[in-house]
């Protein structure tokens, strides 16, 4: 019976980043994209809470998560309205066709 | 701890919100006279200033939880800032009220200038807060309100474009931000900018992730201030965006991105101050060259990419992109005197970058069209409007006697008392580069002689009197720029070094 | 009379006269045109009063108690921190004899130009107004003192000429004016680094006993006035001098223009319309000189004497390689741009020298060929006007049917080719006797004298060309000269004539300043030789 | 009677016609008879010549009158202390003489001219140029000092130039101006350097002031050699204006011009100018400079002699004799006959003007017929120009009781004696060559013209004797032919007074070791200025037993020479053609000149317009290429050279793309318009920073 350590979380962050950016560069569909960033949020969320837990820095990291995950929310909230917007006018969300700007 | 008795330091904050809840309310209510919410914004604005004002000057901790470890610091550089965002927020209203893309969409005002006043609100707690987290947060602030902006117009397909992009890189690079802070976090258990340089001095050895945490909350900093490598979404959304918007992304929210990065790399990294006003800071992290790599590649990669654009708007954001470089460059001497460079750079960019936008808008509100080529002969045509796009443009390309001219003079004077003769040199071609298409623009509208479509412009007194105070600073600076110059050493101090 | 403004007055007066053609209703084209002419020839007249309370014993060059006409007072000034010391920026104007000479030349160039304009047809409110506003950038040029303000006048000029060539010019005009002005903003840029390097190499103390960084040029000039750790302070022992030096030898060079930077213009005369041509060459070629004597001479002295070989045997190039290529041209006025190349050569080799008689005849080179150039090129502009070609084949013969104009263009010729009795000779003679002076340049000065033949050469071959021989019958119905171009060409023949048979006023008026500057560069070498020691 | 009042009236002389000039030239349209006020203007000038002239010898025999007056000057300078140019007026014997031969001939041309030119569209403009001709002329013989010698100098040049090509519509004519100036300046050019060494040794243009620091010891750069390199830098002016060997190319040509101008300028004045500057100069000159001077008279006497034989142009004939009679002159100052020298050229003056205007009368009388061919019989049709010509002639050909006869055998005698002296043997015989096919050629002249039958009927009928104001020059000019006005004895000048009290004995100023033996100070020699004394003991020995031999030789060859012409072309006793197909080659040679014109712009002409347009192409493509060969290196040359708006504009954009290497491309290759992409590229370069700064 092994106890969970710092670098069991770490570990665990380091993975969700990771599947975050994998996530965000090679879906295609918008909604998966910003599922993608969530995955961000979230790992840096798990970093915060570790480290505040196993470092003895008090409840800053607890605190800092809860803001980002109200954060998280809101943003994916206007991102999927844009998301929708993009979809009523070019009625796709596939993130390759959207490239009418370019040089 | 009593942060009530703090409040009185965030009076403008506070005016803005309210100014924010005033609109939407009113908007609410008076569903058809949305006239009057430009003039309550530009109100609030002219409030919020008033304020600023008063405040320049106070070097006062805000929100301490100890000593030395405050969320806010109100000192001369956020006000400063302040005071561009605000000057330049209220030019913006200013242009909203002309624009055809906002008018385009009749009932939807009340979002356009709340969300406005929500970026201003953002980039306040962005360029005087002092804790990584309220970075984190005002900065998320800030952008939000612009990713909707960026889409306001929702039927046109550049619009939506431009803010799906805007929204998914930003984010990402956010995020990105987000988990340099946890690491840093990590490694010393604070967020708070000073308690971290006081933990970095006792630090005896520095390892990989350190360096790596920094380089992902630089990335946070540069999609801000739109420097290489996290430029990439500038020309697009700028592009895309309507021009108030881009006006404003390109001179406001960088100036927030300016200041919260000197702020951090002041206030992480600072170990002393050496005569002649040169910082010394920690040895951790070579700051110095990564700017100066990054600002000479920025303003490079800007100015070859702007020569080929034919679309004035994205050349202008090529420009733009230059123009943070030159800037960055000025962060990069990590001086007192490269700073006070940096502050007068702003000032001056503000005006003539805004100009040149509001120039472009109304000629496009005419011609609908930001293309190079739809300019021929309009000097002709146009012969107001034409001169003081001249005027601007050779400002940008940094010409006596405009005001260009002195905040090139003065970025140079911080390379050159530097000893960075080489980097000025690389500047200074860069500058001579940029030449070119601002040129074109003039030879389109002045050298072809093209009177097949003609185009005539009646300008409101309103317009005609914001250009006005958009034309007069640039010359009058360049050939009177004592107080510019005097007030922007003043501001140069941030609390507590 | 002395502390009356009488510099800030003939500089700015053009730029009131660009405010009132502003205002003026489109419609009102005579009004606009001679406005422009009534503002160049108030200009003559303020020349003319200078010229008549100039103190022609005093001397200049770097002591600002003999500038005469000074104006001086605190342009910008920012105190401030400790860590910048105070930036102090002068509004500076003053004239001496170096400077004086081109004042006059300004003057009277813009006025005849002024009047050379009065044919300009298309959109005339804007080209006065950018013809007034250049005249301002090339007069504060020759009156400012401070390098700063020289700068700012310097580049004031650049954006008038781009419009001037580039909307008014011939049918490769955008090509000619953005050439133009790339080559120039190149120049420039070296110009202000140097400038900004200076700034940090040189303290001026003020009255109250501080020092402050400054931009004053004859504060730069005092080798007194160096401070430690400048990086153009001859104290610091890894000085970038040289550097500097050659950076703002071709900053000037491509405005004189000097080989190989000469190739703007070619293609800016030949496109410009005559009057700008005119002013091209009577005055913004000069420039590039007079800033080589004003600046570089007295600030480096030391280095100066190391290249004068070099600046000589540039000189030697530019007169004999322009005089080829100007055989070459087909085009009248291509020609006449490459004599310009080969004569300001002669300005050259005189600078070169570092003796009185070089430099004297140096600016009075600049002087006279400010003159003889311009009338050359209204001469091609008459001739244009009527025949609307400059193809020198296709003409013959027009001495019988244009007798009165084929009489001043052999007294324009003859005076490029330096006959005696002609302003030309006097000027060549003595940058020779200089070149020959001076044993380092000696052998390229006499290899030089071989311009003289060339220049004798292509010279008379278009005079032949043009005007001798059978008249070619398709011109048969030329016109000789007008009232205006008689206005234009009688003054400057007056003036060519007058200095070829008597230099005497215009050496008088630079005999002082010039052995001033020698002496100073001598003095100013020794001390730089011993700080070489230390 | 004072100096000053000379020095006056010399002003007078010089500037009255300029006045001239300037009132003709611009009146000339308005008042058709301003010309008469130019002529008005010469008889005063020759009045106050003849003024000075008389008061010079009679009153100040012997004395220099020198007056000056500052031109411009710069002040103290650091290097060269202080300097001022001055202008000034020397007047000493030479000085009134030759004024007197400028003043006279002039006016005398200015009075034949008014019939001559009768009817010409330009007629008051061709006074005017007279006037200026005049004044600089004037100016050549007055000055004091070797700048203003330069200055009109060039200013006769250019009066040439618009008198040659006075009849610009003739595209020969116009030719003819252009050459005549720019070979000039090829000469003016060395004496230009002679001036540039002279002014940086002596710190002034002064004659006297040179000559004192000469004697005083100061040399350009310390060496003899270079004060010799100077002398023949200075002659070398002499060798274009006077037209000698190798650039005498342009007299014949300068024929163009209208005859009276011929015989005033390119026969009687300008042309001597040359010589009258060595004359001025000749106190600097070392032997070495000297011998060269003699060798280049010597040949541009023979050359010319030989071309002239078979010339049909009756003024082409006199002209290549000008040539030759000046190359005498030239090589009498090369052997140091410096009196005969002068001597000759005031003869030569007046015999060669009276001949030009002579033949000026023939080609009047002919309607502008020049070709001999086409003449013939014309002495009964025009006897008192006949007859002047002939005694014109014999003065030229050096016949007892002419004054080309003193002269030249002067000369001959003296080449004798330098030949006797220093073993130079070469110049006298050179020289009597030169006057037998002087003789001859000149007679051939006079046969083929003026004797036989007429060979163009038509015009011959129409020939008639010139009017009074033409026939009086040729009269008077032939009357100063005469020997009567230089000395008593027909065969001997040197008790003459011109020889023996009007021109004085020139001084040596160059350093003794320089000189020739025979111009070294002997024991015996009796001057109160030892050093400058010119003629040793033993060279007057030598001209005393030279005086006979030289006499006969020459009037023998002389008289051979016009016997041989008699035989040839009037009694016919040599068919000439025959004899012409014998020697066809050299025929052939010397009726095409020696082929000179032919080298010259095969070689200089050609040559400096080839390199001229190679420069104007080097120019046009390599510098500006380079400059603005953005596009020729990056993209093709074919687009380079296509427009160059592209280049500029464009191919400045590409080179700076290109100039960032790849990155210019890059630059838009990654802004794809995928925000993955962009993401991507965030991710990476973050790694890459990581990787520079770790």
């Amino acid at each position: 019976m092994v106890s969970v350590g710092l670098t069991h979380f770490l570990v665990i962050s380091t993975l969700l980043f990771s599947m975050g950016l994998y996530a965000i560069i090679t879906r295609k569909n918008a909604v998966m994209v910003l599922m993608g960033v969530e995955l961000i949020l979230n790992s840096a969320n798990i970093n915060f809470i570790a480290f505040s837990r196993f470092g003895n820095f008090g409840y800053s990291g607890q605190l800092i998560a809860l803001f980002v995950i109200v954060l998280a929310a809101a943003e994916a909230a206007i991102a999927l309205a844009i998301v929708l917007n993009i979809y009523k006018n070019l009625s796709t969300v596939n993130v390759d066709e959207v490239d009418n700007l370019k040089d | 701890m009593n942060f009530t008795s703090d409040l009185f330091l965030i009076y403008p904050e506070i005016v803005l919100t309210a100014t924010l809840i005033v609109v939407v309310l009113f908007d609410l209510i008076f569903k058809r006279s949305q006239a009057w919410l430009p003039v309550l914004s530009l109100a609030g604005i002219l409030a919020a200033f008033f304020l600023v004002v008063l405040q320049f000057g106070t070097n006062l901790p805000a929100f301490e939880y100890s000593t030395k470890n405050n969320l806010l610091s109100i000192d001369n550089l956020s006000t400063y800032f302040k005071g561009i965002i605000l000057i330049s927020s209220f030019f913006v209203v200013l242009f909203s009220i002309f624009s055809s893309e906002v008018k385009s969409c009749k009932d939807r005002h009340g979002e356009y200038y709340s969300l406005l006043i929500g970026m201003m609100i953002g980039m306040f707690f962005l360029v005087s807060s002092n804790d990584l987290i309220l970075i984190y947060l005002s900065m998320e602030l800030l952008s939000l309100s612009s990713y909707v902006l960026a889409g306001f117009v929702k039927n046109s397909i550049r619009n939506s474009e431009a803010s799906l992009k805007y929204v998914i890189y930003g984010s990402v690079s956010s995020g990105i931000m987000l988990f340099g802070i946890s690491l840093l976090y990590g490694l010393t258990g604070t967020t708070n900018l000073n308690e971290i340089n006081t933990i970095l001095r006792g630090a005896s050895t520095i390892d990989i992730t350190f360096i790596l945490s920094i380089f992902m909350i630089l990335a946070g900093f540069g999609f801000k201030i739109s420097v290489v490598p996290f430029h990439f979404w500038t020309p697009d959304v700028y592009e895309g965006a309507p021009i108030t918007i881009t006006a404003y992304l390109s001179v406001a929210s960088k100036a927030a991105g300016f200041a919260v990065l000197i702020r951090f790399i002041k206030a992480v990294f600072f170990s002393g101050i050496s005569q002649g006003g040169y910082w010394n800071l920690l040895t951790y992290f070579d700051w110095q060259s990564v700017l100066v790599l990054i600002s000479i590649v920025t303003m490079t990669l800007g100015n070859f990419s702007a020569l080929w654009q034919d679309n004035l708007k994205r050349m202008l954001a090529y420009s733009s992109i230059a123009h943070a470089g030159y800037i960055l460059l000025g962060v990069a001497v990590l001086s007192d005197q490269g700073i006070t460079a940096v502050l007068i750079y702003f000032a001056i960019y503000m005006f003539m970058n805004l100009g040149a936008f509001l120039i472009v808008m109304l000629i496009a509100n005419k011609i609908g069209s930001e293309n190079i080529d739809d300019y021929k002969g309009l000097g002709y045509s146009i012969p107001f409007l034409g001169s003081v796009l001249a005027i601007f443009l050779v400002s940008l390309t940094g010409l006596p006697p405009t005001a260009g001219f002195i905040a090139k003079l003065y970025l140079f004077i911080a390379l050159v008392d530097a000893k960075m003769i080489v980097v000025a040199i690389i500047a200074l071609l860069n500058t001579v580069v940029s030449l070119y298409y601002y040129i074109r623009v003039l030879k389109n509208m002045y050298l072809v002689r093209d009177f097949s479509k003609p185009v005539h412009i009646e300008l409101k007194p309103l317009s005609f009197i914001t250009i006005l105070l958009l034309v007069i600073p640039v010359l009058l600076f360049g050939v009177y720029f004592t107080p510019i110059v005097d007030f922007a050493k003043l501001s140069i101090q941030i609390l507590g070094l | 009379m002395t502390n009356f403004p009488l510099l800030s007055l003939i500089t700015f007066l053009p730029i009131l006269g660009m405010i009132v053609v502003l205002l003026l209703p489109k419609k009102q084209e005579i009004a606009i045109k001679s406005l422009t002419i009534v503002i160049t020839a108030l200009q003559v007249v303020l020349a003319i009063i200078l010229l008549m309370n100039y103190n022609y014993s005093l001397g200049g060059i770097n002591d600002i108690k003999s500038f005469q006409f000074i104006e001086k007072f605190r342009w910008i000034e920012i105190t401030g921190f400790s860590w910048i010391g105070k930036i102090k920026i002068d509004y500076f104007l003053g004239v001496d004899g170096l400077s004086m000479p081109m004042v006059l030349l300004t003057a009277i160039v813009t006025f005849i130009a002024a009047i050379s304009s009065w044919t300009i047809d298309k959109s005339i409110k804007g080209y006065f107004a950018m013809f007034l506003l250049l005249d301002t950038g090339m007069m504060g040029v020759f009156v400012a003192l401070d390098f700063f303000l020289f700068y700012v006048f310097w580049e004031l000029m650049l954006l008038p000429m781009y419009f001037l060539i580039g909307i008014w010019g011939g049918p490769r005009r955008e090509y000619a004016a953005i050439k133009f002005f790339l080559y120039t903003l190149l120049g420039s840029v070296l110009i202000l680094l140097v400038m900004i390097g200076l700034y940090f190499s040189s303290m001026e103390t003020l009255a109250d006993g501080s020092r402050v960084f400054t931009f004053n040029m004859l504060e730069m000039m005092n080798p007194a006035n160096y401070t430690v750790g400048g990086i153009l302070s001859p104290l610091n022992p890894n000085n970038l001098r040289f550097i500097a030096y050659l950076g703002l030898f071709i900053g000037f060079a491509i405005k004189i223009p000097m080989f190989p930077f000469h190739t703007w213009l070619p293609d800016a005369h030949v496109e410009a319309p005559t009057a700008i041509s005119v002013i091209l060459a009577g005055v913004l070629l000069k420039m590039g000189t007079y800033g080589i004597l004003r600046i570089s001479y007295p600030i480096f002295p030391e280095i100066t004497k190391d290249l004068t070989w070099y600046i000589a045997l540039f000189g030697m190039i530019n007169i004999i390689y322009g005089a080829f290529c100007a055989m070459a041209q087909k085009d009248f006025k291509k020609l006449i741009a490459y004599s310009s190349v080969s004569h300001m050569g002669y300005v050259l080799l005189g600078m070169a020298a570092l003796n009185t008689m070089g430099i004297s005849g140096a600016i009075l080179q600049m002087f006279n060929h400010g003159t003889i150039t311009a009338m050359l090129f209204l001469i091609v502009g008459v001739i244009y006007d009527r025949a609307h070609i400059r193809d020198l084949d296709s003409f013959g013969g027009l001495g019988k049917q244009m007798p009165v104009y084929t009489g001043f263009v052999t007294v324009a010729f003859f005076a490029a080719i330096g006959l005696p009795g002609l302003s030309g000779f006097i000027s060549e003679a003595l940058v020779f006797l200089g070149g020959f002076g001076n044993d380092i340049t000696r052998v390229l000065a006499v290899v030089s004298t071989l311009g003289i033949l060339l220049g004798a050469g292509y010279m008379l071959w278009t005079l032949q060309r043009v005007f001798l021989g059978p008249l070619n019958e398709k011109w048969a119905s030329l016109k000789d000269m007008d009232f205006r171009e008689y206005a234009m060409l009688v003054p400057l023949s007056i003036i060519i004539i007058f200095l070829g048979i008597y230099p005497g006023p215009m050496l008088n008026l630079m005999n002082s300043s010039v052995n001033t500057m020698i002496e100073f560069i001598e003095k100013a070498q020794t001390f730089y030789q011993t700080l070489g020691t230390l | 009677m004072d100096s000053q009042f000379l020095i006056n009236t010399s002003l007078y002389v010089l500037f009255l016609p300029l006045l001239g000039f300037v009132v003709t030239l611009l009146l000339g349209k308005k008042v058709r008879s301003i010309y008469l006020f130019e002529n008005l203007v010469l008889i005063l000038t020759f009045i106050a010549s003849v003024f000075i002239l008389y008061n010079k010898l009679a009153n100040f025999p012997d004395s220099k009158i020198v007056s000056e007056v500052q031109w411009f000057s710069l002040a103290n300078t650091p290097i060269f202390g202080d300097i001022s140019v001055k202008l000034g007026i020397m007047i000493d014997n030479i000085t009134a003489m030759m004024l007197f031969v400028v003043a006279l001939i002039s006016m005398l041309v200015h009075l034949y001219s008014i019939a001559y030119m009768k009817g010409d569209e330009r007629y008051n403009r061709y006074f005017a140029y007279l006037g200026i001709f005049t004044f600089s002329m004037n100016g050549i013989v007055l000055t004091h000092n070797i700048l203003m010698m330069y200055i009109f100098w060039e200013l006769v040049g250019l009066s040439s130039y618009l008198l040659i090509g006075f009849w610009f519509e003739k595209k020969s004519a116009a030719d003819a101006c252009k050459k005549a100036f720019i070979v000039n300046r090829v000469g003016d050019i060395g004496m230009f350097a002679g001036i540039l060494i002279l002014f940086f040794t002596y710190r002034t243009f002064s004659f006297d002031e040179i000559f004192n620091s000469i004697s005083s010891g100061i040399l350009p750069f310390n060496s003899t050699f270079w004060l010799s390199v100077t002398g023949v830098l200075l002659f070398c002016g002499a060798i274009g204006k006077s037209a000698q060997f190798p650039l005498h190319v342009w007299l014949p040509d300068a024929m163009e011009g209208p005859t009276p101008v011929s015989a005033l300028i390119h026969a009687a004045t300008m042309v001597a100018a040359g010589v009258y500057l060595v004359i001025r100069i000749f106190g600097l000159l070392t032997a070495d400079a000297m011998l060269f001077i003699a060798v280049i008279g010597m040949i541009s006497s023979f050359i010319p002699a030989t071309i002239a034989l078979t010339q049909n142009d009756i003024k082409k004939v006199l002209a290549y004799s000008t040539i030759s009679q000046l190359g005498y002159m030239i090589m009498a100052l090369g052997v140091g006959a410096y009196q005969f020298a002068f001597f000759h050229l005031v003869t030569h003056a007046f015999f060669k003007a009276a001949l030009f205007l002579g033949s000026g009368s023939v080609i009047h009388a002919m309607h502008h017929e020049q070709d001999i061919r086409y003449m013939g019989g014309l002495r009964k049709k025009m006897p008192l120009t006949y007859w002047t010509f002939v005694i014109s002639s014999l003065a030229i050909a050096g016949i007892p009781l002419t004054s080309g006869f003193l002269s030249k055998d002067g000369i001959l005698a003296s080449s004798l004696a330098f030949a006797n002296l220093t073993g130079h043997w070469l110049f006298p015989i050179t020289g009597f060559l030169v006057a037998l096919l002087t003789a001859f050629y000149m007679f051939r002249l006079i046969i083929i013209t003026f004797h036989g039958e007429p060979k163009d009927h038509h015009k011959f009928e129409h020939a008639h004797e010139s009017p009074f104001v033409m026939v009086m020059p040729l009269v008077v000019l032939a009357t100063l032919s005469i020997f009567v006005w230089y000395t008593p004895n027909p065969f001997n000048a040197d008790q003459g007074w011109v020889l023996s009290k009007w021109i004085e004995k020139p001084l040596l100023h160059t350093p003794v070791d320089t000189r020739f033996d025979f111009m070294k100070p002997d024991s015996e020699g009796t001057s109160e200025i030892k050093e400058h004394i010119i003629y040793s003991s033993s060279y007057t020995d030598a001209m005393h037993h030279a005086h006979y031999p030289a006499m006969f030789i020459s009037l023998f060859v002389a008289l051979s020479g016009i016997l041989l012409a008699f035989i040839f072309y009037h009694w016919k006793k040599v068919n000439v053609d025959t004899l012409t197909e014998k020697i066809k080659p050299l025929y052939t040679f010397s009726l095409n000149k020696w082929y000179f014109d032919e080298l010259y712009d095969k070689t200089f002409v050609n040559g400096t317009i080839l390199l001229s347009k190679a420069l104007g192409w080097f120019d046009l493509k390599v510098i500006d290429g380079i400059v603005n060969s953005a596009a020729a290196v990056t993209k093709s040359l074919a687009f380079f050279i296509g427009n160059f708006d592209r280049i500029v504009i464009d191919g400045l954009v590409n080179l700076t793309a290109y100039l960032s290497g790849f990155f210019g491309l890059l630059f838009r290759r990654i802004q794809t318009g995928k925000v993955q992409t962009y993401i991507v590229l965030v991710i990476f370069s973050i790694v890459i920073l990581l990787f520079i700064f770790r």
